[in-house]
């Protein structure tokens, strides 16, 4: 298990390795499956072009809660390993802003895994996004959908 | 009983105070809880009792925690919007 | 889009780098999201201990069914890009039989785009799975929850 | 009119057959179609028959198709069980 917040870009490739291996360390052989995800800043939204994002964090609280959730998921979906890398500060234009991933006997835990980790990573981790375009920034509110997203998990066990 | 309080993002810009150290009073008989603090900040100026209002997440020692959370002396206590992660 | 049919390991940092500058070249700033799945041998099945698999194609019509599959699911999850490699001839246990990956505006497309890959590589793209262990080797039988899973997409629309 | 038949996995180690060109054989007023090659298949021998038993797939110039698909001279037609990549 990993879980990372850091201001620096990250190399998906090797989280994937490092994944992997940690899957391995522990149950060789019984990893038939890994499922990632990496967000990336997409340069528009509702409100216009923007150059990037910003992300504010509460340090402390927020790698404590990131490695709460992956103990979480990995105890839910019985995952042989998952980690997790958010990254703080500013963020431009078809960068990485976050990697999840999911390793699992089988293709459907990997999956559900990397899903609820998203879901509930836009729930319960201390991070806030504000949009940026040269001297201006403005907050992202949050979104109903990532609600009713993160309340499907709580609602199904 | 002294406690720190923390706030970020636009609780933070709002109320202009990213961290406090505050004593939160309570009658001899009762527990303090979140509702307490919140009420106190409220009184302490128009800023906090605007940073206060709408949905407000509050956080017990870097917990996510309700307002009827039970409080003791040295705990940090923060308050922020809904997380916009991911 | 790539879809690779191929004997040799991959490198799936390669393969994400690939598909995100596929995605970037097109749409630039459009891509928020990757999500990528590989697939692993397992060194145990129901039947018992193994050595690895072996997989049998049909030159020809696997890279095509796969081109297709991948085509297919550019469009109907609106995927700024996708791509799959599926190894053939003997992969020993532990390593890497298969990997896909979908990119898109947002994360739900992404990862539908990738589930739907995967299921229906199961049903469509001509690949057959022997199981060996020293001088002995038994076929895979095809399974009826893979069936399932494959019906779910060709029901939905 | 002659097609190319291909086998694959378990249809090819019980057919003992990869490859084989047939003349399909139908009246004048008939198509030919992938059930007449199945059955004409079926009468060669033994081995045939049962690898065409049960679920059995087919490709005709490399794509999916069912036994009611209409045939060309010079068309690839293959059999084989139900995939299992991924």
């Amino acid at each position: 298990m990993f879980a990372y917040i850091q201001e620096q870009d990250f190399d998906q490739g090797e989280l994937y390795a490092q994944l992997q291996s940690q899957a391995s360390a522990k149950t060789i052989g019984n990893t038939g499956a890994i499922v990632t995800f990496t967000g990336l800043v997409r340069d528009f939204n509702n409100a216009g072009d923007i150059d990037g994002i910003e992300l504010e964090h509460y340090p402390g609280m927020t790698e404590k809660a990131l490695s709460t959730l992956i103990d979480k998921a990995i105890e839910r979906f019985s995952l042989t390993s998952a980690g997790a890398v958010h990254r703080v500060g500013r963020i431009y234009n078809n960068e990485q802003i976050v990697w999840v991933g999911c390793a699992a006997a089988h293709r459907q835990a990997a999956f559900d895994g990397a899903c609820f980790l998203m879901d509930m990573l836009k729930q319960s981790v201390p991070l806030w996004k504000k949009e940026f375009k040269g001297d201006n920034s403005t907050w992202v509110e949050a979104k109903g959908s990532d609600d009713a997203a993160a309340l499907k998990w709580m609602s199904e066990r | 009983m002294q406690i720190t309080v923390k706030t970020f993002a636009q609780t933070r810009e709002i109320s202009k105070t990213p961290t406090l150290s505050i004593d939160v009073v309570v009658d001899s008989d009762t527990e303090a809880t979140i509702a307490h603090v919140i009420a106190q900040l409220r009184e302490l100026d128009r800023n906090w009792a605007l940073a206060l209002e709408g949905s407000i997440l509050t956080a017990k020692n870097q917990q996510l925690c309700d307002s009827s959370t039970v409080l003791s002396p040295g705990d940090e206590v923060a308050f922020f919007p809904p997380v916009t992660g991911g």
